[in-house]
């Protein structure tokens, strides 16, 4: 699905353009990251013409690419991004590679999230009485149990921001503390939800979601009635910084079109 | 030599997937998705197939949207660019349709188990998820060495995979490139292996490049000469992806009425690759093309 | 742009294979075999060392007649065309060498598991068999799901894999083509790998062709010109086979005196490619050298 | 280790060219053949040269050949092998093959076989008191239990004949009867042993090696001598037949230095 596509008032730049900068900056340089596809997808290419040049990207349907692709694309799939890519495998060697904990980041998206940022895609309602039938996990639970980190992004809304997940498709925190120890996942989690509204970060101990940074035109106040859940926040609660001209020139250079940020 | 496998694409679907088939499409991911393939099952009216593939695109819509589907086991089923698949959500939320839950790496283990003759592989992807509850194919297990807990991936064994490739010859050697996916795995999994080329070729063009090969020729069934074959996937050296097609079919699949009418269209009226190719009409083909050409370093295999 | 890998083949072994090194070699079986790279480490007297393979055929059986190894995970060792490898069997049968005894399956699988980050991986080889008595690394286990008993091999994590291709860039992006045998599952556990190349090519060689790459190169550690750097074993694209070699070693290493004075001649003597080259000779080069070029048909990347 | 040097008296043919055409006469056309080194290369070009050209040949390094090699080979991984073969891949590819039973027949051999067919390239002695270690098993274990059928090569000698072997390498029926089944071995077993003085089979109960046929120039005593327990012999003892012409060209043709058949 599109991002929100309500613009912030009096800005050059929307809801998706900020998302897409703020994925784009929890990127380091020389960092191993499994992209997604829309935002992430985004994310990944702006960080690395920006200040993650020698980023890699590693693709689930068995891409490899250290540099970036010639041309625009849509999707993971598009002949440019195979094009002079570094490898072209099987999804077993990029498993592989996530498998054995050689990749540092990714970023998935979702219809809901839990304050232990637990992820559903799969099913509104519960298994034995479906409401809304959502597409799937993909390689999205593949990332939450084996990146080292992930990020998730999405639209903030109450109905999408729950207390408790109907269906946990990507392990987060589960019921917060050692639960991914408990469970038996060996590294990840979360680190951040980016969302149309800000970003939010997770007690290092409870493992509980705490927002961190508020988007500019959103208030904490906004923000809470659009959560679920009573939401902590953090002691030094930020701003999130708009997006500068380098980014958004990147943006508009890989989204040409608008399509993923209009 | 061995004997020559080339069919019409009718009579491979014909004889090789019958009704209650249990098929792997779409292996490649976004890339190479067999479509002329899906929509002959279409046409043919099949009933209470199985279809397995990781993330299928819009594919596994379509057949579902034709009625021949009683399960899927698959990782994800939508429009990679739009989201949501119309016909998988109305079959699902009004019970006509069983899913079985995976994730891109449990389908390619459980298909890599059925490869190896072994009845699961070990994982450590979801753990503490829900796939295991709609999904009986998914167990946890322990380590007899570390005692570590693991997801079991019980083997999944289609009777069939579908794949598209670029260019065959007509004893079933193929050549594939680009991103593979689990096409690996579909087809060492599967009992018959159907390939849909873009090119008929003669058998020195595959045996000058036995690294290019991505399945073992003599466990193929059937060799479809089908150009254009995987429209509006993408497909290297042969044509880009037709964004445009999978935004119609969004808004093509939202009723069951205009669902019906995409399928009038797109695949009903449709007998040859002849026929395909008027339908997307010249100028359309043209604009899809590969446009700039970037051919492979030739490498020696003399002796 | 990625930063530059090349070093010299003492600089390469100096800095990613200490004492008591985890190493996987000779991962393509009977191709390919990085003889240059494993005398060097014999050079440098490395000790207490592990060698991990598939059969490396003559290269385990020299670096254990150098001292240099405390024990090996492997499926055969020995030489190829003539049996058994004589150092290795002095090693063992005087108590000096530690074996755990594989197969070409469970070898596999055990690189495979710590590839995928799990601690095992089952498979129905070796059932019945006394290998269970001699590899602690094997053990038998229960499906969840049909209850049939199975081998289960246990990872092993190499800290280095070395590899010999035919063509790399510095960066580590390489072309590797003929039988690959497990170099895939080698180079995805190990920590570090390094490759031994016959030519350093431009990068844009490399980029024509990504299906020809066979390891990820961001996670090359290391990438050293080594031309005739897998003699005696065969090279698609550069040479053939030194029978010849072989069968000479096999004489060459009946006694450790025998074997010592074929290591001062063969391995202590060589200070780089030029030194072996001038050893081995002219003559005996053309004679090995591709006589008939095949050439692979090119296939198109572009978009 | 080379086939028995000594030539059979009076006749134009050796020990190894009769133990290469009985191979090649246990493949029949069509069939999927898991080719090993030495002898069992020769028989399958041997197979397919003549009575089997639709055979398929899998190597354990990762080839697959339908044709012949343009040259003749002493080893698997020669260059010869490769060029233009039909795949070449990954060992875990042929396993794969293996595994799901793709392979009718493989051929294997040893330097201890048992009266089960239990067969030895790991150990004389025991493991904790080794007296002699040989080369170890290679695939040869993986096509004892995967392979449909197996077929075994190796020189009669009473020492490699024996009741039991030291170490089980490559498992034939064990004890006998139903004992694959009870280890968990879904198929196969051996079907015959070509050795340097007859042709054995097995007893499709007891599972006990059976005399099947006796080499020109050896006889049932020749053969109980040099065998370590007392052999069983067929109803219907057979002479195997020498090679053919047919036979002996093809032989001469794929190992022209006599290599292999001297």
């Amino acid at each position: 699905m599109a991002a929100d596509p309500t613009r912030n008032a009096g800005s050059d730049y929307t809801q998706a353009d900020l998302m897409v900068a703020a994925a784009a900056r929890e990127i380091a340089d020389g960092e191993v990251v499994f992209v997604g596809m829309r935002l992430p997808l985004l994310g990944f290419l702006v960080a690395k013409s920006l200040h993650a040049p020698e980023a890699v990207g590693v693709y689930e349907l068995g891409i490899i690419r250290e540099s970036l692709a010639s041309e625009p694309i849509l999707t993971m799939g598009d002949l440019p991004n195979l094009r002079r890519s570094h490898w072209l495998a099987d999804t077993a060697d990029m498993m592989a590679i996530l498998g054995r904990g050689d990749v540092d980041v990714s970023f998935i998206g979702g219809a809901q999230v839990d304050r232990f940022g637990n992820l559903n895609t799969t099913i509104i309602g519960r298994p034995d009485r479906i409401e809304t039938r959502l597409p799937g996990s993909g390689g999205a639970c593949d990332l939450a149990c084996l990146a080292r980190r992930h990020i998730i992004i999405m639209a903030h809304r109450k109905h999408r921001f729950v207390d408790r997940v109907d269906y946990i498709t990507s392990p987060g925190y589960g019921d917060g503390g050692d639960w991914r120890r408990r469970v038996g996942l060996a590294r990840g989690g979360p680190s951040a939800v980016i969302t149309t509204l800000g970003v939010l970060r997770f007690d290092p101990d409870t493992r509980e979601m705490v927002l961190a940074s508020v988007h500019p035109g959103a208030t904490p106040e906004t923000i809470q009635n659009n959560t679920g859940w009573p939401l902590r926040r953090a002691s030094d609660l930020q701003t999130t910084p708009p997006p500068t001209a380098g980014e958004l020139a990147m943006i508009r250079r890989f989204d040409p079109h608008r399509y993923w940020t209009r | 030599m061995p004997k020559e496998k080339r069919l019409s694409l009718p009579d491979a679907i014909e004889r090789f997937i019958p009704d209650n088939s249990r098929i792997v499409m779409g292996a490649s991911l976004e890339s190479v998705i067999p479509f002329a393939a899906g929509h002959e099952i279409m046409r043919r009216g099949r009933r209470d197939l199985t279809l397995i593939g990781p993330i299928s695109d819009i594919l596994f819509d379509q057949i579902i949207g034709a009625g021949c589907v009683r399960k899927v086991q698959a990782a994800w089923v939508g429009n990679v660019i739009t989201g949501s698949g119309y016909n998988f959500r109305r079959a699902v939320e009004s019970g006509r349709l069983e899913t079985e839950d995976h994730t891109n790496l449990t389908i390619s283990l459980a298909l890599r188990a059925a490869a190896m003759g072994v009845p699961y592989l070990p994982t450590r992807t979801a753990l503490g998820s829900d796939l295991f509850k709609t999904n009986p194919g998914l167990k946890t297990t322990t380590c007899p060495f570390t005692g570590d807990r693991l997801t079991a991936a019980a083997a999944i064994q289609p009777d069939v995979a579908v794949l598209h490739v670029q260019r065959s010859d007509v004893y079933g050697h193929a050549h594939a490139w680009g991103n593979l996916g689990i096409s690996r795995e579909a087809c060492l999994a599967a009992h018959n292996i159907i390939l849909t080329a873009e090119e008929i070729v003669d058998p020195e063009v595959i045996t000058s490049d036995p690294n290019r090969v991505v399945v073992p020729g003599f466990r193929v069934s059937a060799v479809v000469h089908t150009p254009w074959g995987a429209h509006p996937s993408p497909v290297p050296g042969h044509y880009n992806r037709d964004h445009q097609a999978f935004l119609d079919y969004r808004e093509a699949s939202k009723t069951p009425e205009d669902f019906a009418a995409w399928k009038a269209e797109w695949v009903d009226g449709i007998g040859s690759p002849a026929d395909y190719a008027a339908l997307l009409g010249r100028e359309r083909m043209a604009r899809l093309a590969i446009r700039e050409h970037d051919h492979s370093e030739p490498v020696d295999y003399g002796c």
